[in-house]
């Protein structure tokens, strides 16, 4: 069979670091073609080569067997490559439509045929089963709905190659549901995908064929079907990967948090945490379940003083911080791992030393009269960035300058590090490779072992099931029940998360 | 003072009259250049007559220096003073302290300085400084008949800079001659707190016009401007509007359709013909250091401009009256708010 | 190499401006000699252009301050205005001991200057108005209303203020002896104090780190516990005095008393161009304001000595900011290279 | 009625060279270009008109003369954009020194021409300015004739036609979507096959075009003629009834009247019985402060499109 996409000695340098070395592709049509690698490998260097965003500087690249020079991603939409970015590429204040027909808009009488537009856009929807409201604006919408519309996009400009840089690191398991369908969907109607994914059991699901590349060198090309999710990892890695959690029961002991009838507001003033209770207890780690949306991220929120909380109490060893600001909240003993670590986890412009003092600056021995101490700075961010892995040329280098898992190593090593009482974790693993999580989960169940409580909050029912003690689910804004994480499985949590009772849950369960 | 006058005035004769090629007299510009079309421009001209007048040569023997900003005054004052310049001229009120400092830093240097007067720290004038200044409030007062005269509807206008002691001789003087001749008139008076803003003499004139004036006088520099281009609008669309100009003869501004303007008459400051005689006398020997030389109708320094026939014979004849009388010492011209208040009773 | 750059900008602008001569018919070299001479020529020309510099550095600062933490401080003007009134103010209503008199009237300058900069500080912490817009205005309110206060309150003949007494004045014999009487004034000692003040207070201090997080990262900043409106507001604060001390500079050093203004200084725009030509670091402010201070000082000489505008030296300082801020890209091409050959 | 139609119309009139200068800033801003050089771009424009209608009447071009004044001023507003536009874009300088730069250059270059060509730092007075006159017809119309089609200028209606013609194309046609999506995510605009370069570079050369008009209708309507001081401080508000109006030409043309309207209280302020007490420094404060009561109290919070004032590396994350 002819391949419609040959990459062939692919090299790419950044200044002080080769991204892409040597690196073989070669994708079939119809083919849903898996590329595999750690936070760093050099990925979406090679996709955003192949996009025209990057020019190799070694390589030739063949579209249907002819040889091309993809200048800009105007050469590659001509070649009908279309792409998905990691990092979307929408403009929020725009409409969906807006966003779709940008660069290719239906005019009528020199004016944007909205109309057209919109007809075009529902077929195409219709077509593949891609709902979307045209109309929303983008910052209002889900960040699943965002990504129909990324797919849209490419769809709408009549590409039939289409790479996925990490689609599902954000999405919700039903929304990845979703998007599997549909990718198959699309190489049904012949066209061909290439998926970057960290994920190994969506590789599993509907990959064909899997290219891993390791430190920016191409490792080989496996078909799936003939290899087991170990044996990718390990190619991946160059080590045996662990996949299961070594932990021993919780002995949990003193209450650390009790929120009690608690009610938040978003910013936007929507009620989005009514009336809701959870109790976490020093040794033990509380998985929050939830379909995103219901009301998790404000619970966190408003435990970590980053919103107000409209009613209720929250109680940490005791002591009501409820409203307490943030600095307080974080002073009384509480670590927080954001999920979103762009905005709220790094400063990117600061450097590596700088961001590793972000919650304690301002405390001996990093700060002395009101100065700070460099020495003592350096000296942290070394011994972090040593014990946690953080790969970067030196402590000195600007958070911007490093890749995306290793920025959120430099997260967790500052918070966890400070050993708070309550740590709460916000989809620590989001976007990282399975070494890397791996490393995060040891250390999550370390935590534990001092005997902290932990939040851990994911929407990833795999790590949830096998990192906490207990599960609270959350839905509409209310802990509909807490299980234990050993007497529960995937779907009695599915349908608690739907809003569904346990007793209904566990019929379910039985069902099987 | 006289004494150590005289001590500097032998010393330029000895430096200057003897060989007239050796003569130096320069100026310093205020901030709004050698060309403002006002006082810098006309002492330059003045200074440029008298060189022209003696054979001397331009850039060498008579030349300016601008200042960009208010700090240049003294560097630049102090730049033609080490030159040993014979005359160093400092162009406004602005520059009285920066001729101060450098009048009494170098007691040889002989200065000149236009509206202004410099004093000691006991209030007496330094000695090696010449203080120019105006009656501006003469030249005002005659176009201020002019105005009274003129109105149809008994209202007229005056549009300030920036309120000063200097331009409210400009306002006291207009109200005193319109009150001299039309006691009935209301005079509007209103400041633009700016030189430089023609919009808003623009907006100032629009509003007292709109608000029945007829006539307007200003002194507001650039801001005047405004003035010229709201009477033209006015006189455009059929109204009978005059402007009175300021400084200098500003006809050109008024001109709207062929030869025809709107300015009725300006009152004129002969700054040209102040800085030539002086800089002569300086030449001649005789430095007027210390001295306070207020040129006044009597010394050509004051006039009206009658370009372009917009004065009535019989409005002419009233302003040669009045002058006539000014000249005569009959008639005292307010300059200050408490003497007009004083002159209208 | 870091130095390079900005040297071959100068150049470049130079350069231009003798091209722009030549076809004007001016003779460039003739020109530049009297500009070189109108700054090095002599020790009186060179303590006027350092005098000249002074209220460059701080007007720079404070643009470079308030940018530090996110803010664009387009009121450098008006807080200037407000230091100036202030330090005259104070140093001209009584006489007391130097040690007293002086540091009063120049804490007051910083303090007015604060006060007028807290007005944009406190709107955009509080109610997110832009600090652009709320600076400009505030511009022009201290302008009237520093006129009307000197006219109303303060007037004497001269269209000015009182002199100050000498016990307030930053006037120094002593630099006045080093360089024939130029008006070089202690002014510019609090100058270079206030870069080892804006260095130090960023980058060694617990509280010139929330700041700097702020201006870069103001969510981040929040998360980890800082106040962000009140580093705002400290951070418009401060840069208002540095404003302020520009007005000191004139008000007790160059001049001794305010006049009636009939327009802005410049000051504060050209602190613009010296704070973002500086790259906002203090050390670069100072050197920009060496710059535009030797250029401006030099013009005068120029233009005296031989015919050329003094607007060709505002030609020639554009072009120089032009090329200037283009070469942070030729600058970070080398340093790229240089990394990449390691 | 009558000190009402003149608090209207000078409103307006007041408004227009604002506006003007105003929606250019909006296109250089909107495709991600911070344009603080509108006052350079302004003194620019009015130079050239006043150069250009100068040297047509002295050959004889009479009321033309100052349209095609108009004209000149709208080009040479976009070349002279041109240096922040390949400072700012091409060499990646930061955007407000490039502006600031375009500002001193302005001034320098234009009063050296000036002084090369007139031997002066002024220039003498153009006798055919804009002038007011009265729409035959409508401004027969009780109340609102006196009031807005009496003594108006053509350049107010070029003003407003241009604001609602800016509107549309910003709104309703590919290149405003383009131009907007550029300034707000210029990494997604290079990802649909628009040329961001190409769009600030269009969007720089409008502001100049834009700002040029305004500069020429400003000398041209009030001042009659040019010098150092014609533009002093006018690209400054126009920039702050940019941000004002939240970078939208319906709210620039709000901030525009609002300032016009706050400038005309002020000066025709003194003329009103009830106000003639108050000390003028109030009403010359008036305008600045009104405005900062206008945002603190109901315009609030604005924010600037996303990528302005960064420069576009491709590639960069
Ligand atoms: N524009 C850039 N400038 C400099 N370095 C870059 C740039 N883009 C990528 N890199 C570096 O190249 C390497 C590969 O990055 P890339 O983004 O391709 O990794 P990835 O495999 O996609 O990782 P992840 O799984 O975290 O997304 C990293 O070390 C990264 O820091
Ligand atoms: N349109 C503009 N014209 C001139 N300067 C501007 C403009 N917009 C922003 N600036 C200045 O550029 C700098 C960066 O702007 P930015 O919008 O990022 O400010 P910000 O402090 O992040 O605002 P916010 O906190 O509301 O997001 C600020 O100092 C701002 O004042
Ligand atoms: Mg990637
Ligand atoms: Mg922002």
């Amino acid at each position: 069979m002819e391949y419609v996409i040959e990459m062939n000695g692919i090299r790419k340098e950044f200044p002080g670091i080769v991204a892409n070395d040597n690196v073989n592709l070669r994708l079939k049509k119809g083919e849903i073609h898996a590329l595999l690698g750690e936070n760093g490998a050099g990925k979406s260097t090679l996709m955003n080569i192949l996009f025209g965003l990057y020019q190799p500087e070694q390589g030739e690249i063949k579209v249907r067997g002819e040889k091309v020079a993809i200048t800009s991603p105007n050469v590659a939409g001509k070649l009908g490559i279309g792409m998905v970015h990691q990092h979307f590429m929408l403009v929020d204040s725009f409409t969906v439509t807006e966003n779709i027909i940008l660069g290719m808009e239906p005019t009528k009488g020199g004016r944007i045929n909205k109309k057209k537009a919109s007809k075009e856009i529902a077929a195409l929807s219709a077509q593949y089963g891609l709902a979307v409201d045209p109309d929303a604006l983008v910052k209002d919408i889900s960040v699943g709905m965002q990504q129909r519309i990324e797919i849209l996009k490419t769809l709408y400009r009549g590409a039939d190659i289409l790479i996925f840089d990490e689609p599902t690191a954000v999405l919700t398991p039903q929304e990845i549901k979703e998007l599997m369908d549909i990718m198959k969907k699309l190489t049904e109607e012949g066209k061909s995908i290439i998926l970057i994914t960290h994920k190994l059991k969506e590789i599993k699901q509907i990959c064909d064929v899997c290219t891993v590349i390791r430190r920016g060198r191409g490792i080989g090309t496996v078909e799936v079907a003939s290899a087991t999710t170990a044996e990718l990892a390990e190619m991946m890695v160059g080590r045996e990967v662990n996949f299961h959690v070594q932990k021993t029961p919780a002995v949990p002991k003193d209450t650390v948090l009790e929120v009690k009838n608690l009610y938040v507001k978003d910013g936007r003033g929507v009620e989005m945490v009514q009336q809701l209770d959870l109790t976490i207890r020093a040794g033990e780690i509380v998985g929050l379940a939830g379909i995103e949306g219901n009301g998790q991220s404000e619970l966190i929120a408003a435990i970590a003083g980053l919103l107000p909380v409209e009613k209720g109490e929250i109680r940490l060893n005791g002591q009501n911080v409820a409203d307490l600001s943030p600095r307080k909240v974080t002073e009384a003993g509480v670590g927080h791992i954001p999920e979103d670590r762009h905005k709220l986890g790094l400063v990117l412009d600061f450097s590596v030393q700088e961001n590793m003092v972000l919650q304690t600056y301002y405390q001996a021995p990093y700060s002395r009269n009101g100065l700070l101490n460099a020495e003592a700075i350096k000296a942290k961010a070394k011994e972090l960035v040593a014990d946690y892995d953080v790969r970067t040329p030196s402590v000195e280098t600007a958070a911007r300058a490093l890749s995306g898992g290793n920025q959120q190593k430099a997260i967790i090593a500052r918070e966890v590090d400070r050993s708070p009482d309550l740590l709460i974790a916000a989809q620590p693993t989001r976007g990282l490779d399975v070494g890397a999580i791996e490393t995060i989960h040891e250390r999550l169940v370390k935590e534990r072992d001092k005997g902290r409580a932990v939040l851990l909050m994911s929407l990833e029912l795999d790590e949830i099931l096998s990192v906490s003690d207990r599960i609270a689910v959350i839905h509409k804004g209310q802990i509909v029940d807490i299980v234990e994480a050993d007497q529960t499985n995937e779907k009695e949590l599915g349908l608690l998360m739907a809003g569904g009772s346990r007793e209904k849950g566990v019929e379910a369960s039985e069902l099987e | 003072a006289c004494g150590q006058g005289d001590g500097s005035e032998n010393n330029a004769g000895s430096e200057g009259g003897g060989e007239s090629s050796d003569f130096t007299a320069k100026m310093v510009t205020d901030v709004s250049g050698i060309d403002d079309k006002s006082f810098n421009q006309f002492s330059w001209e003045g200074l440029k007559a008298f060189g022209e007048a003696n054979g001397l040569e331009e850039g060498k023997n008579y030349d300016y220096v601008q200042s960009s900003t208010a700090q240049d005054f003294e560097p630049n004052l102090r730049a033609l003073t080490r030159e040993n310049t014979d005359i160093s001229w400092a162009i406004g009120f602005l520059m009285a302290d920066a001729v101060k400092t450098v009048a009494q830093q170098n007691e040889d240097a002989q200065l000149a300085i236009i509206d202004s007067v410099v004093t000691d720290d006991n209030g007496d004038p330094l000695s090696n400084v010449a203080n120019i200044t105006f009656k501006e409030h003469e030249g005002s007062f005659l176009v201020g008949v002019a105005a009274g005269l003129q109105t149809e509807t008994n209202k007229v206008g005056f549009i300030g800079g920036v309120e000063s002691e200097l331009i409210k001789k400009f306002e006291n003087g207009f109200k005193a001659g319109v009150h001299a001749v039309n006691p009935d008139a209301e005079v509007i008076v209103q400041y633009a707190e700016v030189f430089t803003d023609p919009q808003k003499g623009q907006q100032l004139a629009n509003t007292m016009y709109t608000t029945g004036a007829d006539v307007i006088y200003h002194s507001a520099g650039n801001t005047g401007n405004g003035l010229f281009t709201e009477a033209i609008n006015r006189v455009k669309n059929g109204e009978q509007v005059w402007a009175i100009g300021v400084d200098k003869d500003q006809y050109e501004e008024g001109v709207y359709e062929g030869d025809q303007s709107v300015t009725l008459t300006s009152m004129i400051k002969r700054v040209d013909t102040a800085v030539q005689d002086v800089t002569q006398q300086t030449m001649d020997g005789s430095f007027p250091g210390g001295e306070i030389l207020e040129y006044g109708i009597e010394d050509d320094g004051i006039d009206y401009a009658t370009t372009g026939d917009n004065l009535s014979p019989e409005i002419i004849e009233s302003m040669d009256d009045y002058m006539q009388q000014i000249l005569d010492g009959e008639l005292e011209v307010p300059k200050t708010d408490d003497e007009f208040n004083e002159f209208a009773g | 190499m870091h130095i390079a750059i900005p040297l071959f900008a100068i150049l470049l602008g130079l350069l231009v401006g003798a091209i722009v001569m030549i076809i004007t018919g001016h003779n460039p070299i003739e020109a530049y000699g009297a500009l070189v001479a109108g700054i090095f020529g002599s020790s009186y020309y060179f303590g006027e252009m350092i005098r000249t510099m002074t209220p460059l550095i701080l007007g720079g600062l404070a643009v470079a301050f308030a940018y530090r933490t996110g803010l664009f401080n387009i009121g450098v003007e008006g807080q200037l205005i407000v230091g100036w009134l202030a330090s005259v103010y104070v140093g001209a209503a009584f006489e007391a001991p130097m040690a007293i008199h002086l540091p009063l009237s120049i804490a007051a300058a910083a303090v007015a200057g604060a006060l007028w900069a807290l007005v944009p500080g406190i709107l955009k912490a509080k109610l997110h108005v832009h600090e652009v817009i709320v600076s400009i205005m505030m511009n022009y309110i201290a302008l009237y209303t520093a006129n009307a206060i000197i006219r109303t309150y303060l007037l004497i003949p001269g269209e000015r203020t009182e002199s100050i007494y000498p016990s307030a004045s930053l006037a120094s014999p002593f630099f006045q002896s080093l360089t024939e009487y130029s008006r070089l004034h202690y002014g510019f000692l609090i100058a270079v104090a206030a870069c080892l003040f804006m260095w130090f207070f960023l980058w060694k201090t617990t509280a010139g780190y929330e700041l700097r997080a702020v201006g870069l990262n103001a969510n981040a900043s929040t998360y980890a516990g800082m106040n962000v409106s009140r580093n705002i507001i400290l951070s418009m604060a401060i840069s208002g005095a540095f404003a302020g001390l520009a007005g000191a500079a004139e008000g007790l050093g160059t001049f001794g008393y305010m006049s009636i203004l009939s327009g802005f200084t410049g000051v504060g725009f050209e602190g613009i161009a010296v704070a973002l030509l500086g790259a906002n670091t203090a050390l670069g402010v100072f050197l920009s304001a060496f710059l535009f201070g030797g250029l401006k000082t030099g013009a005068l000489t120029m233009n005296q000595q031989t015919d050329v505008p003094t607007e060709l030296i505002s030609i020639v300082i554009a072009l120089i900011i032009f090329f200037v801020a283009s070469s942070y890209v030729v600058r970070l091409m080398l340093l790229k290279r240089k990394k990449g050959d390691k | 009625m009558d000190v009402l139609a003149l608090i209207v119309s000078t409103t307006i009139y007041s408004a227009a060279p604002l506006m003007l200068a105003a929606l250019g800033g909006l296109f250089s801003e909107r495709s991600g270009v911070v344009n603080i050089g509108l006052e350079g771009l302004m003194v620019m424009g009015a130079f050239s008109v006043i150069v250009t209608t100068l040297t047509l009447e002295a050959a004889g071009g009479g009321a033309l003369s100052v349209w095609i004044g108009l004209l000149v001023a709208a080009v040479v507003g976009a070349l002279f954009s041109l240096f922040h536009a390949v400072a700012s874009i091409h060499f990646q300088a930061d955007q407000v020194v490039s502006g600031v730069a375009l500002n001193f250059l302005a001034v320098g270059l234009s009063v050296y021409i000036i002084n090369l060509l007139y031997g002066s730092g002024q220039t003498a007075y153009i006798e055919n300015r804009f002038y007011r006159f009265n729409i035959p017809g409508l401004s027969d119309i009780p109340v609102i004739g006196p009031l807005f089609f009496s003594n108006v200028y053509a350049t107010s209606f070029l003003a407003f036609g241009l604001a609602f013609l800016v509107y549309y194309v910003i709104y309703y046609r590919p290149f405003g979507l383009r131009l907007r999506s550029v300034g707000e995510h210029p990494q997604a605009a290079d990802t649909m096959g628009i040329r961001v370069v190409k769009m600030r570079y269009i969007g720089v050369m409008l502001s100049g075009v834009f700002a040029g008009l305004g500069g020429a209708v400003f000398a041209a309507t009030f001042s009659g003629n040019f010098s150092a001081t014609t533009i002093t401080g006018q690209g400054f508000m126009a920039l702050a009834a940019l941000i004002f109006g939240k970078w939208h030409p319906l709210g620039v043309i709000g901030a525009t009247l609002f300032f016009g309207l706050a400038q005309a209280l002020g000066v025709v302020g003194q003329q009103l019985p009830f106000l003639s007490d108050v000390p003028p420094v109030f009403l010359l404060i008036a305008p600045y402060v009104l405005t900062i009561l206008a945002l603190a109290g109901f315009v609030g919070r604005a924010e600037g499109p996303k990528a302005l004032g960064k420069p576009y590396i491709k590639g960069s994350r």
